[in-house]
């Protein structure tokens, strides 16, 4: 039972059961939920590990669970799924060592720890994923779990950021799963293998399919138009939690969309080629514009924050752009779009590492200057030289600059762009190369404006709460820098080894190794791919501050958010409240204007039942007439008999008195039996004299029955008609 | 022409009759608001149906389907039994329903659904 | 001598005979308690007994009194019959364990049980009868007790609300008679088997009398199980029945008639009526039209029971659509909505009512902070809300799943969209019930979690949501089977 | 139909009048028509009639009978839970005749072949459908009976406490 690929099992349920071991016990230590947080991490780091020696050793591990309905559970990670979630657990570990030492104050460690591991164990999950099912089912459970982590601070502020992170990641994993399961009716099977020759023949539309995956994977990568919920999330969580969730769970949308785009939407019909290509060039060229907003946007607005970590927000969401932008150059040059491949995958990496440091230090200033606003910050240099350098390196790795980590990937995302405008031919493709060096030029220029605001000038806060970083910080933080200036140093050997991921999954080369190997970092860089960016973001800088940018607020209404998400948000509220407060009540109101006409209707009828009652009456007359003569005519032979039977009557005298009695017993049951019609008139009381129509309980109920009871009877006569 | 009308008419008379006395039965229900004419107007309907039920099974000039000598010409005794529960589930759920009036009647003070409604309040949200 | 042949009426007359015997031992309530959860539990085995049974050896016919078919009454457990009649035993196992060791919301217990034994017969009768006179007859007696355990609470709300669905269910049923005596007009059979053999050849020269009866049906049917705009009793009558009441009521007895439905519409007058008549039409319209409206009520509501009351009004819609999109993967996700909508709704409703019962809070903004308090039950809670939602690992998950797929196997990929945007909406109607429940001060330090015996049914409804959410493939076959046969 | 003492309230004491004409009649009538129910009762399978329509009958007579007389006396006589019990027993016969089929290897409710048939238009033939008609005579009639007594007792009570 337990075979090697149980292995696979191990990275998963490792931090999930440390979660359900936090959650049942209620035991209120302060080590004990530490303890099992960053045991459970490790464990599945190094269970990890080990998958991933075994996968570069070339063993495929595969293993399904709960194979079920016609969908179970599937884990077969491919060499990319591995890479990236041996990051990711690296990256898990060292935040969850951080917070042992960084959630020192704060209430609820467990729930925030365990909710900590059970998104671990998802994120985790979703790298090893084989199938879109199991992916999707890892996926949803790391967006819920991380729920508690971004409401952890419990403010009206936290509060409201949980709402919008759980309502549209839950839409977003809605149109998400909607893909899925059009790809699953379509190919048959959820697979994730090249599936665009199928869908081709199948007649389903790959723009659709496409949009579904990109808007489920974007809202979680934070794309423009669905990153609103993005900078709340980031500001109001934790820091460690916002290192993961910008270092590692974004990496999941990343890694979903390569996925989708390289691999399901590959064709593998010689036939249907042409058509393919046309498809893949297209949505390369609509991500290629998603990609430039996305870039450019995130830049201005990160531009314009005064707050580290919405700064660091908009920085995510500008980083994302430039992995779309590489992933874009990829479906644009189909067969040889393996560099921009290799590249998206690479920055994505560079991005896991350096975001988080980014948040960590984030959380550092926080918890040693009291507040994250630049007004309140500056010249914490002094205080704390490890961050400073620490924040510097991984400022610099953002920028790009050779020696740090986003060196390798931004030449490689240049040089793919470049490709690409030489491959299209069109001038707006040769802008779009100059767009990212104008990104590029915005990123330095809010590094430096962070870089200065935290670091430089006069400290302008209340105090400073503790002297230095504690030590399992720093060991975190030193740690990650080390790694960064590592990717930075030896750039090539790191690209070879995503090209490795990328050929792993990437079915469409098979040339990749031999041209990548043509790349050289030094001496693009000599080309001034990186450089000229540097140079730029400083005079934007420089221009900025004198045109005092920094300062202006741009206008609420300016935002994604203002502009679409909440007019769609309140009309579908008032669309609720209008809907429900009016219709469910009155439903009654339409059927109450039917229920006139029919009202109307039905005094005819009861028109014709008073001709009925006064044709009774008449008779009744008529009758009552008659009974009258022969009442007289009664009287008459009673006269006849009295005189007749005058003796009879003093015989019966004795009898009378019985007669008396009966008749005194027959007044009395009269005397009753018209109290019983007095009692009815009494509880009648209105309901008697109803004469308007009116609509209400029970009898709308009847109305509706009667309604949809004659419209049914016609739809089906009228069909019936025709057809049988 | 006319005539063919008629006969047709009186061919299906208990038809009719049982629909005309669904229509008053109906007519009832939506114009009353006194709970007891209510559920005098759901007996009427509920008669309606079971006439409608028993007509099927009857045959002209048929009997009892009890065998006996000299009688040849049954009614189809499969309606008329359905009938007898139907008879049944109509009485009970009249029964309950009037139990139900005599509670409502103890809470509110009114049988009147209008009454009702306004004492209750219209809680619909 | 009791061979397992006999186990379809035998579940029948257990629960009749308990009901009738429960009211007579009144005095002693402790043999009535006795007596109310033993006849459960005889019936939930004989259920499993004959649903396996039904699994190896087909469709069995059981003829009550010895006559057969035609002339005699007949009860026909099939698949379909023994699925549904498996859940509904288990589930009103649990409903009786919940309603003998929960609080007393009851003035008159015994009674109370007696009622539930009666619906439970009653329900069973529904799904297993063979010939629709009885299936009327069952349904009419499930109408009365329904309502009757609706209006044992003798609350103001819970009389006017019986009241309400007494005289609408009235109305339905009298379609339904209606509808009856049509067929009945048209096949001179009631036996369903017959029926439709007849149906066959004289459909053809009595169209009016089956079109007529046809929508008779959907009315009147369609009232008792709340198809969206005939729903209008439902939410007063859910939310203020007891709380076992509301489970029964919300978690089986609306899917009853449903099966009523499926059983005539669909078995009896046969799938070809179906592609010929645009009442495929008119039930996908309603349903769509019950689960965008019922969600829309149910995200205004503030008043938990009546929120769940409108989100029952949804699952009906999710059940008819199922069945009207007329794909095999789309029945099969309906079959299973009647199982999985049963466990989720009455753990809720459970939940719910327990909450209610402890803290005497009945709306969503007093919840604050009551998930410290009642940790179990709120685990429960949001287990049920998230199934509800549709959460992958979750019941739910599985039959919205085959339902969407069956949608677009039916090439109406805007159900499919629909069935996602309402899971869309119900995480909006049910996420601030949990969020406010775990999030936020702690508002009523006083309150505590119910004994274990009143928590053991919802620990049990719990894990079977994980249960089915995780490993679907128990049930199966039996569902498989069931589809199969309503789409023969 | 027991279901109805779920709502049954607490008896107060009724002011019913006393009728001497109403009682006499009634005296002389009632044997009369509770004769007549029983007919039909035991004709059920003869004739046109059976459970339903005798138990009707009779428990019409009764409820005549409890309103002619005082409502005191009837409750020394038939009192409610004595209709309940009929009920119930009623509805066990039933069952427990449908059980004697099982016992003899038959189907549930099984007649030919477990009960004597006798001869076709005697009284004492075709098995066990007697005993159901006067079982089913005294559910019905019991069920009658308690009806009208919840009735009464609401109503009672509706005007007793507000």
């Amino acid at each position: 039972m337990f075979t090697r690929d149980t292995l696979l099992l191990l990275p998963i349920l490792a931090p999930m059961l440390g979660a359900l071991l936090l959650l049942l016990n209620p035991a209120r230590s302060w080590l004990w939920p530490r303890v099992v947080a960053v045991l459970a991490a490790f464990l599945s780091l190094v269970a990890l590990v080990v998958v991933f020696n075994l996968r570069q050793a070339g063993t495929i591990l595969q293993l399904n669970l709960l194979h079920v309905v016609d969908y179970g559970l599937s884990f077969r990670p491919s060499f990319l799924g591995v890479t990236l979630a041996v990051t990711v657990a690296a990256l898990w570990f060292l935040a969850s060592i951080f917070a042992v030492s960084f959630l020192k104050s704060t209430h609820s460690p467990r729930r925030f720890f365990a909710s900590f591991l059970l998104s671990m164990g998802g994120c985790v999950g979703v790298f090893l994923a084989n199938d879109y099912f199991t992916f999707f089912v890892f996926f949803e459970l790391m967006t819920f779990a991380a729920y508690p982590l971004v409401v952890h601070a419990e403010s009206d502020h936290a509060r409201r950021a949980g709402d919008i992170y759980l309502y549209m990641s839950v839409a977003g994993g809605l149109v998400l799963l909607f893909g899925i399961l059009l790809l699953v009716w379509a190919t048959g099977t959820a697979e994730i293998a090249p599936k665009l020759h199928v869908l081709l023949e199948r007649g389903v539309n790959p723009y659709l399919l496409a949009l579904m995956f990109l808007v489920g994977f974007g809202l979680k990568m934070g794309l423009v138009p669905l990153h609103i919920w993005l900078p709340y999330t980031y500001v109001s969580a934790p820091a460690p939690a916002t290192a993961m969730l910008s270092g590692a769970m974004n990496k999941t949308g990343v890694y979903g969309l390569v996925v989708f785009l390289t691999v399901t939407l590959a064709n593998k019909s010689e036939t249907l080629a042409p058509a393919a290509t046309l498809v893949q060039e297209n949505i390369g060229l609509i991500l290629l514009g998603l990609g430039l907003v996305t870039m450019l946007m995130g830049g201005f607005l990160a531009l314009m924050q005064s707050n580290i970590k919405r700064l660091l927000a908009y920085s995510s969401i500008s980083q994302m752009g430039y992995i779309v932008l590489a992933l874009a150059s990829a479906m644009y040059l189909t067969k040889e779009g393996g560099l921009a491949h290799t590249a998206a995958i690479f920055h994505a990496f560079n991005h896991a590492l350096f975001s988080t440091t980014l948040f960590l230090l984030g959380g550092v200033i926080y918890l040693h200057a009291g507040s994250l606003h630049f007004d309140r910050l500056g010249g914490l240099a002094r205080f704390l030289p490890f961050t400073a350098i620490a924040a510097l390196i991984a400022s610099l790795s953002v920028l790009g600059l050779p020696g740090f980590a986003g060196f390798g990937s931004k030449i490689l995302i240049h040089k793919a762009l470049v490709t690409v405008a030489e491959h299209g031919d069109s001038w707006w493709l040769l802008m779009t190369e100059k767009l990212f060096v104008l990104g590029s030029a915005i990123t330095a220029a809010y590094f430096i404006k962070l870089y200065l605001g935290i670091f430089f000038g006069k400290f302008k806060g209340t105090e400073l709460r503790y002297r230095q970083e504690g030590w399992l910080m720093r060991a975190v933080l030193g740690v990650l820098c080390c790694g960064m200036l590592l990717v930075g140093m030896f750039p090539g050997l790191a690209m070879r080894f995503f090209s490795l991921a990328a050929e792993g999954t990437f079915v469409n080369i098979t040339y990749l190794i031999k041209k990548l190997a043509t790349v050289d970092f030094w001496t693009a860089y000599a080309y001034g791919g990186v450089f000229w960016p540097f140079a730029l973001g400083i005079i934007v800088f420089v221009i900025a501050t004198y045109c005092r940018f920094f300062a202006w607020k741009y206008p609420k209404w300016l935002s994604v958010e203002a502009l679409v998400f909440r007019p769609a948000y309140n009309f579908f509220l008032m669309l609720c409240c209008l809907y429900a407060t009016k219709a469910d009540g009155g439903i009654c109101d339409v059927y109450d204007r039917g229920g006139t006409i029919s009202g109307r209707l039905l005094r005819q009828v009861k028109r014709f039942d008073d001709l009925i009652d006064e044709g009774y009456e008449a008779v009744g007359h008529g009758t009552s007439q008659i009974v009258e003569q022969a009442r007289q005519l009664d009287q008459g032979v009673s006269r006849a008999y009295r005189e007749v039977g005058g003796q009879v009557h003093t015989v019966a005298h004795g009898m009378s008195v019985v007669d008396a009695a009966v008749g005194e017993a027959y007044e009395q049951v009269g005397k009753a039996a018209a109290r019983v019609p007095e009692d009815l008139n009494k509880l009648e009381g209105i309901g008697s004299t109803a004469s308007t129509f009116s609509l209400q309980n029970v009898t709308i109920g009847s109305l509706i029955v009667a309604v949809i009871l004659l419209i049914i009877l016609t739809i089906m006569y009228i069909y019936g008609g025709q057809v049988l | 022409m006319s005539v063919e009308i008629l006969e047709r008419l009186y061919g299906n008379i208990y038809y009719l009759t049982s629909v005309i006395l669904f229509v008053i039965g109906f007519h009832t229900m939506l114009t009353h608001r006194n709970l007891i004419k209510k559920l005098m107007a759901l007996n009427i309907m509920d008669t309606a149906i079971f006439l409608f039920f028993v007509a099927i099974g009857y045959r002209e000039g048929g009997q009892a389907p009890i065998l006996l000598p000299g009688v040849e010409r049954f009614v189809n005794p499969v309606p008329s039994a359905l009938i007898l529960t139907g008879i049944v589930i109509s009485v009970s759920f009249t029964a309950f329903a009037l139990a139900l009036v005599v509670l409502l009647h103890k809470h509110y003070g009114t049988i009147d659904s209008d009454e009702i409604i306004a004492i209750r309040g219209k809680k619909y949200v | 001598m009791f061979s397992l042949s006999h186990a379809p009426i035998l579940m029948v007359v257990t629960l009749l005979t308990a009901g009738f015997i429960v009211p007579l031992v009144r005095k002693h309530l402790l043999v009535a308690k006795a007596l109310f959860l033993g006849a459960g539990l005889l019936v939930t085995i004989l259920s499993f007994l004959v649903a396996g049974n039904v699994l190896e050896n087909g469709t069995m016919v059981y003829n009550v009194g010895g006559w057969a078919a035609p002339h005699g009454i007949v009860l026909v457990v099939d698949a379909f019959a023994a699925y549904v009649s498996l859940v509904i035993s288990v589930i009103s196992l649990v409903i009786f364990w919940f309603a003998v060791f929960a609080p007393r919301e009851v003035k008159y217990e015994a009674g109370y049980y007696a009622l539930i034994l009666l619906l439970t017969a009653a329900m069973h009768g529904i799904v297993m009868a063979g010939d629709i006179f009885n299936l009327f007859v069952f349904v009419e007696i499930s109408s009365l007790a329904a309502v009757a355990i609706i209006a044992v609470k003798g609350t103001k709300e819970s009389v006017e609300a019986s009241f309400r669905y007494l005289i609408l269910s009235a109305l339905g049923s009298g379609g339904l008679l209606f509808s009856i005596a049509l067929l009945f007009m048209v096949t001179g059979h009631l036996n369903m088997d017959f029926m439709r053999q007849t149906l066959a050849v004289t459909a053809g020269q009595y169209p009016l009398n089956v079109l007529t009866a046809l929508a008779f049906m959907v009315v009147g049917l369609g009232v008792k199980s709340a198809l969206f705009p005939l729903h209008i009793w439902l939410p007063d009558a859910h939310a203020n029945a007891p709380t076992a009441s509301s489970a029964l009521l919300s978690g089986l007895v609306v899917k009853v008639y449903i099966v009523a439905f499926i059983r005539i519409a669909y078995m009896t007058l046969g799938m070809e009526l179906f592609y010929l008549l645009p009442i495929r039409q008119i039930l996908l319209v309603m349903a769509s039209l019950a689960i965008v409206a019922g969600s829309v009520f149910a995200i205004v509501q503030d008043n938990i029971k009546r929120l769940l009351a409108f989100s029952t009004v949804v699952q009906v819609g999710y059940i008819f659509l199922g069945f009207s999109l007329l794909s095999a993967r789309a029945v099969e996700g309906a079959v299973w909505h009647i199982l999985i909508h049963a466990i989720m709704k009455t753990l809720l409703f459970l939940a719910v009512g327990v909450v209610i019962h402890q803290s005497g809070y009945k709306k969503i903004s007093q919840l604050h902070g009551l998930g410290r308090r009642m940790p179990l039950t709120f685990a429960c809670i949001t287990l049920g809300a998230l199934s509800m939602v549709g959460i992958p690992g979750t019941a739910g998950f599985i039959s919205k799943l085959y339902l969407a797929l069956g949608a677009l196997d039916a090439g109406q990929a805007i159900f499919a969209g629909l069935i996602l945007l309402s899971s869309l909406l119900s995480a909006v109607y049910y996420f601030p019930l949990i969020i406010t429940a775990y999030f936020g001060h702690d508002a009523s330090p006083t309150v505590s979690e119910p004994s274990i015996a009143v928590q053991l049914p919802l620990v049990v409804l719990s894990l079977a949501v994980l249960f089915y959410g995780l490993m679907p493939s128990v049930l199966l076959p039996l569902v498989r089977q069931t589809a199969a046969l309503i789409m023969r | 139909m027991w279901l109805f003492w779920l709502f049954r309230r607490r008896c107060i004491k009724v002011n019913t009048m006393h009728d001497m004409v109403l009682e006499v009649v009634n005296r002389l009538l009632l044997p009369f028509i509770q004769l007549f129910g029983m007919y039909i009762l035991f004709h059920g399978h003869l004739s046109p009639g059976g459970g339903f329509s005798g138990g009707a009958v009779i428990g019409a007579s009764l409820i005549l009978y409890s309103l002619t007389f005082r409502f005191a006396r009837i409750k020394h006589r038939i009192d409610h839970d004595t209709s309940v019990f009929f009920e119930a027993a009623g509805a066990l016969i039933y069952v427990a005749v449908g059980f004697v089929g099982l016992f003899f290897g038959y189907n549930f409710l099984t007649n030919r072949g477990v009960f004597p048939l006798g001869v076709p238009g005697q009284l004492w033939s075709s098995g066990m459908i007697l005993i159901i008609t006067l079982a089913l005579g005294a559910k019905v009639s019991g069920t009658i009976l308690s009806l009208f007594q919840e009735l009464l007792e609401g109503g009672s009570d509706e005007r007793g406490n507000p």
